[in-house]
């Protein structure tokens, strides 16, 4: 039987968190890279620091690759426990590696990992052992992985780094005489251009993101999945001037932030659902005040305390609808790495300009997530910070024809800034009077009249006139969109939605012109399904849920749209 | 422009008598005669008869949440330091609802003044207790008399290491007002526990209570004992009133901060650089 | 010219803070009603303690009176600024009385108010010359109105009441002097069974409801206009057991009211908008352990601080969306004191039953207003407790059909009490098993649907077949009921919600079946019938909004309904 | 059934060589020794490493919020002061996000034992710094290390008046096990800060590091001299270990409520009194 010639490979390494799984991850992601392969890289953990049973899913290919799949070739397994884990994800097609001496599967290739790390210098090498192998898998040559061994380990010694490399060139061997054993052929072509390319994931895209919006003051509290932008800005304040705070509580960060806008400074929140629970008054205040504010908000599955490192959709319905009172407010959900980097810039320069709460949406599988990426293009500078140099007798809250009143800050020009959380008149000072009363509302009103004016439009793949349309939010854009075979987005249209508030206003038209609609995401009642059907008028019965803490798979969405496309056709 | 603090509000919420009007008082003299500049001094409150205090200056003010002066107030200070910056609120306010902040502020010492208007009481919200009402007070909710410890602004402050801890009292405006004066010159978290009768809710703690039952710190007594000041802040009935303690030389919020470390300049005032982002992305190529 | 015969009065009192308004109020309110009176009073009132401007309504009729007009036949004004304060509502048929020594207006009626209360004592016996001559315009005789000034002040001394009846007398005798200066004759019924009836108001109304629910503990932090079921609850506890605790903040509430329901109190939380808000996070936690919590959120205006004792029906859909992640809810909307009584009573049985968070929405408006009502009936009893003794073994989280699980508390029986905010298993235990996660996703999802099940059907007045549908929730009951003629109610459907959430599938139906839908409700965008739009997937173009702190009046409704119902029908 | 409050838990989540082991053991060995009804016993925890204390036992536990521990544990104590009520968590959890309801909790009173495991790190998160952190440490988010004052929860707590206040080190189980029996024991409010190395983020407060920077007070120590103990408890590197602070006979918060003057079954025990509802619904006519 001639062996199947592949233009991909989905390898999935999995042990206890400890083993060191992250270090064959990066660097065997950035050698890929570097090789001239496409690559793609995402992980599950789980909430604990050592022990239990966490994977991770490395991709690579000829063409760009950007989702999750459960289909598994290799199934690399560092733990016994790794097996019953990812029982589901184990098919004929694939082939289980691990080291007889801990481990059996029928079929399984053996590579004893701790003898020959044991003979290399010690237990510890084992990962360089099973990214030696990895590596002869792909037709890497060993001395091509060399260099990026000695950089990561050079500031632990020559010693460490010869241990490392001759496990790694054990390793090497020991894949090489196994590469016949394996069911398939790789073909994957080398493209130099790719070497070029980023791989960042979402935590650093936000944190990039915010700084090129001219973000230079980060505030939060600890809180998965969304510390990792906490920790990306603190590591890029080592060379920027970003003031980076970790605050006592969620409250005092949402606050801390505010105070940092009115000041003068551009900050940046970050969080998951709780904490965004917890800022639900601060986001009133900041409608109130008409100080702007920017929040991160990485989803994770609730309610409460939920799954801490596990992905979700589930919060849409806070964000659209926390804090008491009526206030305006814009969400955005980026799909993929470039637009997480482009639309935090976005959400500064939107939140500054409509001097109201912007708030952006991703998950634990979109931070955690890398592939090689394009890059953001040229760096722009933020749109002009909106703010002005105050005159004596300033007012704050001047009455206007789109609701925006131009933004001054203490100590810059000889006005008095003063905003106030009580209901107010134009200098920012406390009134109970009902026509001033109303005067505000409909200010903060026409507010959001000017932010949908700004809205930015579903992204449509696939025929645009088509009957039958497919939509997505945040990170199941691009699994929608591999999932999808060109024939099918023939028939179909796939709609993305980068922002989902205010709704784009061409949502309406599009569901109105639709005859098959099916929206995708990843929450148990469909709350953006929801949303479009109280803002578009049109009934969407069709939904792809899920909430078991996964992100969806290829294999998942293909199934189902394939089975939805017949259907609704045929 | 009038150099003063002092603005013609015309129509000032707080009850006839109530010592709010004092610390309004002391509060602007104290600001007129160090010669702040009105336009570079921002008062931050939250929520409470108290935290109205900003809306009656002539003054940056950022009236915030309920008990949530401090979070914005310590930000407020580190994005600019050229500021002058008041935290501002009530007992329930600062000690109640913003309790936490206030512990933290303290860790982290912002050169920020804090003043509580400390009336034994919510005004606001008519008369229910507050975190300093002491034992036994009957109120419409506390109806057999309020049963938690009174909370004691000036041992919890002295606890975490807060530099600057006083008390005040409305009744005398003079020595409020100089009190006023040295914690905004102190740099680091200055603290004024202020006494202030509430003349609608609080018929219990009456200025004449509060004149009957406080007594000057004498110039002997040394406030940068920390146990001693400890001591101190435990007496009761009557309460000392001065500066219980003072810690000079703690490091501020601001001058750990690193990017005051080799640029003095607010960062309000620095432009986004560009250039080292695009090294950074660079880097992971 | 012959006086116009009149049936009903509307009263308006307005002064500052201090100066004894509300004694007045509730003293002459019970007057009425012992009179044989109808009687309606509400008020409007500033955030301060002492001056400003406030105001109380009095309506007395032959007809049970329910809502709030804005139509004014006296209007005692106590202050010069009174005048200016209530301007809107002084018509060419409203009578202005004050004391000429303070005051001028054209027509005024003098009352010397000041001159009086010194012969009868001293100036703080303004009031009681006020009440004096209210009585004497109503027809009602002095002396009956001096038992009800001997009980309010034999505490005082017998100088006091001597002195106050003084003044009251004097008063009423320059009323009667007045009385034919009045441009209209009263001619109001007196009915003897009024005096049974019963002068509560919507704070009292919701203690009284959450006690025949079972409550025995409430926690709270004040917050206006929420603190005054607090204050009704603490002065229950007199003679009740009940334990009330005023909370350091918002979180420690409702955290506090969750552990007091673990462990088999049934605890009730009241609050407004900024303090719900807060306790966003632990209202997850509500719906992720399956713990009751019964929560009265009084509304006022927002965002943030906005107008603390004003009101208005703008945290909807905070209540609805507030919490991250998906978990059932239950919200109630009382439009009546009998209704909050009978809500609160049932919010506490359903809580419990259903092992999830329940709300009661009210409004400032709503807790401050009361009228002779009939009352609750006979007291029952709550459901039984839905506590159980548990087993060695006992599983907090065993998997039903319902999905509701029998709940232990600890210390009642041998097994353990196990409740976890991360997901769990059947015993309460941590778990990150993706197919115990399904399970669990669903077992609450299920409790969605056995809630719905015992939905709150909407009530419908007038023409339940008609095409014309006037729909409203929580306060605006009455108001729209009041406000249109009998003719009206011929031709048109007025559907008040006492439940919002789950919105009850009738209204689907309903809506479906009508032509002609307006949604009356007192915010600015419209959010009940935003919810409706979604719910039933019927657009509502036609509504009637209001966001200036003020109840809707009946004269806006009447005018606004009666201008949709020709438009729509001509 | 098995009176130990031994719990066969498959997969504990620590990391191995953590001191939460040792903490556990001597909950459970206090808790056996002490002979208590374990359902009868309740422990509330937030969220963290430490937190997860109750999962591993076999006994009550409402497992709830990061950071709120105390309100629940308060209320349930209240509602049936049969049982016994343990709060555990995390210095973050318990001085950090919960560090308000700390403050008002010592108010309260409430006959509770509150543990804190206090491993001067975030275990759960990886790595940040908690309240407790000493000066200078570096982490992924203090990339210039701590600025902050580390909090003192002896001191602070010593302020507020907690009538009973301990420090325990987990590394030596035997002490740890006596301190929480006395704890457990101590009518009122007990803290006890328990020091336990974190051996995964906290590099620098290891198992060494605190056996070499803590001691045993003596048996003269005397725990009942308020202004005494809040100096013992500033004292630092080496730390003292055992009660620093005892004060004996203050009220509880069940003892204060007025639900329990008259008769003393749990509230949970008692039926909803109609009539007594009535009359007062029939008081308004
Ligand atoms: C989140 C929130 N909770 C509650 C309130 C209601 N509230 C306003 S002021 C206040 C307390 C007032 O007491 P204090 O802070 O002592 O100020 P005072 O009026 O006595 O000066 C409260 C509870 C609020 N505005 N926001
Ligand atoms: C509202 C909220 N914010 C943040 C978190 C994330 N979080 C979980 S545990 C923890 C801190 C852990 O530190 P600590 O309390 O000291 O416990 P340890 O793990 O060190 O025992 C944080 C920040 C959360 N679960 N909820
Ligand atoms: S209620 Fe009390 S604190 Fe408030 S203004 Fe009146 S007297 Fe002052
Ligand atoms: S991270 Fe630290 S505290 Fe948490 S289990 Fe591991 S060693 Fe213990
Ligand atoms: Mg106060
Ligand atoms: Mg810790």
């Amino acid at each position: 039987m001639s062996k199947k010639k592949r233009k991909e490979i989905c390898i999935v390494l999995a042990g206890e968190a400890g083993q060191g799984i992250k270090t064959i991850e990066t660097t065997f992601a950035s050698i890929l890279k570097q090789y001239g392969f496409h690559v793609y890289a995402t992980k599950e953990y789980m909430s604990r620091v050592r022990g239990g049973i966490n994977s991770t899913e490395i991709r690579a290919g000829s063409e760009p690759i950007r989702a999750f799949s459960e289909h598994t070739d290799l199934l690399v397994a560092l733990l016994p426990e790794a097996i019953d884990h990812l029982q589901h994800r184990i098919s004929t097609e694939t082939v289980v590696i691990g080291d007889s001496e801990a481990i059996s599967h029928p079929g399984m290739l053996d590579i004893p990992f701790g003898a020959i790390a044991a003979d290399s210098g010690g237990k510890v090498y084992a990962n360089m052992v099973c990214l030696g192998a990895l590596c002869a898998f792909l037709d890497i040559p060993a001395d091509f992985a060399e260099p990026f061994i000695e950089k990561q380990f050079s500031a632990k010694g020559s010693e460490i780094v010869a241990n490392n490399i001759t496990a790694l060139t054990k390793g090497w061997e020991k894949g090489k005489s196994l590469v016949k054993k394996l069911p398939f052929t790789l073909d994957i072509l080398r493209d130099s251009a790719i070497k070029k390319r980023l791989l960042i994931n979402g935590s650093e895209a936000v944190a990039m993101g915010a700084i090129a919006g001219g973000c230079n003051y980060i505030c939060a509290y600890p809180m998965s999945p969304g510390t990792g932008v906490l920790t990306a800005m603190a590591d890029f304040s080592k060379t920027m001037d970003i003031i980076v705070e970790q605050v006592e509580d969620e409250i005092g960060v949402i606050n801390m932030a505010l105070g940092a806008w009115y000041a003068g400074a551009r900050a940046l929140v970050t969080t998951s659902g709780g904490g965004f629970a917890l800022m639900s008054e601060g986001l009133s205040l900041s409608g109130m005040t008409e100080t702007p504010a920017v929040i991160h908000l990485a989803q994770r599955p609730g309610p409460a305390t939920g799954l801490p490192t596990r992905t979700e959709q589930g919060d849409l319905n806070l964000v659209l609808y926390g804090g008491h009172g009526d206030f305006p407010r814009m969400v955005y959900a980026p799909g993929d790495i470039e637009e997480v980097f482009a639309l935090t810039k976005r959400a500064f320069e939107q939140a500054d300009a409509m001097q109201a709460p912007a708030i952006i949406m991703t998950d634990q599988y979109l931070v955690d997530t890398y592939y090689d990426s394009p890059g953001f293009g040229t760096l722009k500078a933020a749109q002009k910070h909106a703010v002005m140099k105050t005159k004596a007798g300033y007012e704050r809250y001047a009455l206007t024809k789109d609701g925006i009143s131009p933004r001054g800050i203490p100590g810059y020009g000889s006005g008095m800034v003063c905003v106030d959380s009580d209901e107010h008149d134009t200098t920012g000072r406390i009134t109970e009077s009902s026509m001033v009363r109303k005067a505000m509302v409909d200010k903060r009103l026409k507010k959001l009249n000017t932010i949908k004016q700004q809205t930015i439009d579903p992204v449509i793949t696939g025929n645009a006139a088509a009957a039958i349309v497919i939509i997505g939010w945040g990170s199941t854009k691009n699994v929608i969109l591999e999932a999808m075979s060109s024939k099918q987005l023939e028939s179909a249209a796939v709609v993305h939605f980068p922002q989902v508030f205010p709704v784009p206003e061409k949502a309406a038209d599009l569901l109105a012109k639709a005859k098959h609609i099916a929206v995708i995401e990843n929450n148990v009642t469909g709350q953006f399904a929801d949303l479009l059907e109280k803002e578009c008028g049109t009934a969407i019965k069709h939904r792809l849920l899920q909430s078991d803490g996964h992100p969806f798979s290829l294999e998942t969405v293909r199934n189902w749209i394939t089975d939805f496309m017949k259907n609704k056709r045929g | 422009m009038d150099k003063s603090f002092e603005f013609a509000f015309d129509d000032i919420a707080w009850c006839p008598g109530c010592g709010n009007f004092s610390i309004r008082k002391a509060l602007i003299a104290a600001l007129d005669e160090l010669g702040l500049d009105k336009t570079k001094t921002v008062i931050v409150s939250g929520i409470g008869q108290a935290a109205k205090m900003p809306q009656y200056l002539d003054v940056n003010f950022f009236n915030g949440l309920h008990g949530r002066g401090l979070p914005p107030a310590t930000a407020i200070k580190a994005v600019n330091p050229d500021l002058t910056v008041i935290a501002e609120g009530g007992d329930g306010d600062m000690y109640g609802e913003g309790g936490n902040h206030f512990l933290h502020a303290a860790r982290r010492n912002p050169d920020i003044t804090l003043l509580v208007h400390d009336n034994m009481i919510y005004g606001l919200t008519k008369g229910q207790a507050a975190p300093t009402t002491r034992e036994g007070m009957l109120t419409p909710v506390q109806v057999n008399g309020v049963k938690a410890n009174p909370l004691n602004p000036l041992a919890m402050a002295i606890s975490m290491d807060v530099p600057f801890v006083a008390r005040a009292f409305s009744g005398n405006e003079k020595q409020t007002k100089e009190l006023i004066k040295e914690a905004l010159e102190f740099k680091g978290f200055a603290l004024i526990d202020i006494f202030q009768p509430c003349v609608t809710f609080n018929k219990t703690n009456t200025f004449k209570w509060f004149k009957d039952n406080t007594y000057y710190l004498d110039k002997k007594y040394d406030p940068e004992d920390r146990v001693a000041a400890f001591a101190k802040s435990l007496e009761e009935e009557p309460f000392p009133l001065g500066v219980l303690y003072r810690n000079i030389g703690r490091t501020t919020f601001e001058e750990g901060l690193e990017v005051y470390k080799k640029n003095a300049s607010p960062l309000t005032e620095r432009k986004a650089d560009l250039k080292k982002l695009q090294s950074i992305i660079d880097s992971r190529r």
